[in-house]
């Protein structure tokens, strides 16, 4: 339950392995894991099943498309109208390379929330008569018709908060909770950076926004600063 | 038959801004709906609601304005970096959706590609390679107590954007409450399109035509004031 | 939007008819609207259907069965094994004089979460296999088998929190938190008393509990003091 | 024949306590299961889970105990005020049962008043006129990685209250992992009850005589170290 602290976020990825399926919490650049990524990228794992909000340009994910590390995504904005905005994903896609799921985003957040929370699945409107509804079940309750969507789980997910205590308290800022809190329940490892591990007390108790029992590993590391759009 | 060029997409905004009344909770999609808030007067009174979990969006800050450092984790749902309105408040994705499918949101203004006159909406793109990007659209046009459409009213090579049915994938079925275009304000009603309002110096006629789907002319059809 | 401020617990029932559906917040004595409560008993509204986690000895609630006020409820814990803790409640449901809905804890929070989130319903292992299963739909998802719970909203939801902004945002404290959050996105109407209203701004937005949008009517009352168990 | 007396529920508690190691999240039941903490050791090193949305609960606190006021906001599940523990936080329901259910919590301590040879617990009472009281219960014992049930071996009439089946209504089924009774620790294992230790003074044919359903002796089976 204790929180293991790593130095760096190498040593942090310790026993990741081809074939994983990872979330990485963020939104657009905010709560990004990008200390997380980079090591990733350099450990040089493969077959990798990404779970995140965005992939496209401008990214850190994409880094992972450099050298065919990732298998596949589940998301929900890939791609982009403009052609001068294509990243690397885009292309991979277009040749077959990697695989795509795309799911609105609020079902991604509540999907990823029920495999977290012990649910069995989602009832929302959200997709009713469009793609992604195509060989989904619907279910009918009092009347209204709503798309059966399934829980999401993954291996390890790589998530950012602001500070975390030795136990593993995790305290957030501003827009960059976003995934974070629901990803931190629903993987097997979790892996958080941090601007700062402080210790145990010195985050309010009425401040944690994801509470310690979540969390197996913490490592502090400066923020890469992400480009603005 | 050309259709009139009709508004500026800053007039379209424009149109769409006074649609909205103070204690009003917004969301405002990304495109020309961004446009909306230099629209607005001051004390606008309205809450502006960002669905990567802001309630109380202000401004979009430009880089160097002269008001200090900016700030990695407040950027709204187009990764733009923004300014806070007094009041606001921040919360994960879990329940920034749970406050859009719950109805909590009360307009939703987004960017549209076709619209149905059934009110459905189509303002995504699927890809032969199964590329695209939902973000929280289907959520937002699904969710929202009242959804406005803001977009031209015909494509480039002239088609209309407003059809009895959508030829492109959906993003919600039945959503739709307001169309306003670049020639016409036009309500979804249950029987269809109404015609509210037609752009300075645009006939019914005109509207007509660029509309491939029947409108009903509203009894108080009138010029756009702007 | 803004909330309306109202003066006293009375005045803030303003429109409140017999017949209503209400919401109760608070897990035993932490974080319920104890003046709500007597102001709704003051009121002598009739038929009322309540929905809060427990109602039994000690509670509150039970003053609204002194004058049959009360027509029935959903909750978690209702009864008390031993017969020196029996309630009004207790008695009037054993004549048949009130209706009780029995639902799991965990349930509970979950159902009235999906009332306010545009949720179907909620899909859990909860209660499988037992009483509270009987009459329900099952669900198989991914080879587990889910019990379907539906949505709960109601009219009116009466909570309490700590502080409050003259706009409406709520700030918790400690375990009253409880079902509070999630009663104030699933009701009509949303009353809410506070230890004290302050200014906007004057709450954190990094602190703030439940967001303006879901609240209509604070009232600033100093709290009653619960008994301990 | 009756059954021995076997432990006071101080010593069950104390059983159960054992079973408790550093770095365990462990969620305490109303009844017997809120005396284990006075039996672990100050430096234990768990991590108490409340329901009602804290985890990191401390001693339960008696009124005027010299440490000042009671705080009417920090109550445990069953109504008590408490203490918190250092590195606690607070959460609300939705997100405690998410825990729960998700399989979060490690060991959950329940009470019961039968369990049977496949792990169904019945610990609750639903009387003719409908009347009960569920709480948290079903979620513990369906979500907890570890159910362990504290509880007396027989009830007053000296019947069993481990059974082939449950007679009362379940709490949920196939859940339990481990009883600790005044006579014995028996696991609940895929082919029906184990018996491992019996309480100090108590034969294996004594515990089977008070248990209406096979126990098959663990390999190890021993006499409890208390």
């Amino acid at each position: 339950m204790t929180a293991t602290i790593y130095d760096t976020p190498d040593d942090a990825l310790d026993g990741i392995t081809d074939g994983v399926r990872v979330m990485f919490g963020g939104f657009s650049g905010a709560g990004a894991p990008t200390n997380l990524i980079r090591a990733l990228r350099r450990r040089g794992t493969r077959g990798i099943t990404g779970i995140a909000n965005n992939i496209g340009y401008g990214d850190f994910l994409v880094e992972l498309c450099e050298d065919g590390q990732l298998a596949g995504m589940i998301c929900t904005f890939a791609t982009r109208a403009s052609v001068a905005l294509r990243s690397r994903f885009d292309e991979q896609l277009a040749r077959g390379e990697v695989t795509l799921e795309l799911t609105p985003q609020g079902t991604f957040a509540e999907r990823i929330r029920a495999g977290g929370g012990g649910l069995g699945g989602v009832l929302t409107r959200s997709g009713l008569g469009t793609p992604v509804a195509e060989g989904k079940t619907t279910i009918e309750v009092d009347g209204e018709t709503y798309l059966l969507e399934r829980p999401l789980r993954a291996d390890v997910a790589m998530i950012r908060a602001q500070r975390a205590d030795r136990l593993g308290n995790l305290e957030y800022r501003g827009a960059a909770r976003n995934f974070n809190p629901v990803m931190a329940t629903a993987a097997d490892l979790v892996i958080v950076e941090v601007d700062e591990i402080v210790e145990v007390g010195a985050i309010d108790p009425e401040r944690v926004g994801t509470p310690a029992v979540f969390v197996d590993r913490i490592m502090q590391c400066p923020r890469i600063p992400v480009p603005f759009r | 038959m050309t259709a009139p060029q009709g508004l500026t997409r800053e007039l379209i905004a424009l149109r769409v801004a006074r649609e909205l009344r103070p204690g009003m909770v917004v969301n405002l999609g990304i495109g020309m709906p961004t446009l909306v808030p230099s629209h607005l007067p001051p004390d606008h009174g309205l809450l502006f609601q960002s669905e990567n979990g802001i309630l109380g969006l202000g401004a979009v800050r430009e880089g160097g304005d002269g008001y200090g450092e900016i700030d990695p984790d407040l950027l709204n749902a187009g990764g733009q970096p923004v300014r806070l309105a007094l009041g606001a408040s921040f919360f994960d994705s879990a329940t920034s959706f749970a406050m859009i499918r719950g109805g909590h949101v009360h307009t939703a203004v987004l960017g549209g590609l076709q619209v149905a006159a059934n009110g459905d909406l189509a303002n995504w793109t699927v890809r032969q390679d199964g590329g695209g990007s939902i973000g929280g659209a289907m959520d937002l046009a699904s969710g929202a107590q009242r959804v406005i459409v803001a977009m031209e009213h015909t494509t480039r090579d002239g088609g209309s954007r407003l059809l009895e049915r959508c030829t492109y994938p959906l993003t919600a079925q039945a959503c739709v409450d307001l169309v306003v275009t670049n020639l016409a304000v036009i309500a979804v009603e249950a029987g269809g399109f109404v015609l509210r309002e037609v752009a300075p110096g645009v006939t019914a006629a005109q509207v007509q035509a660029a509309t491939d789907a029947p409108l009903a002319l509203a009894p108080d059809l009138r010029e756009m004031a702007l």
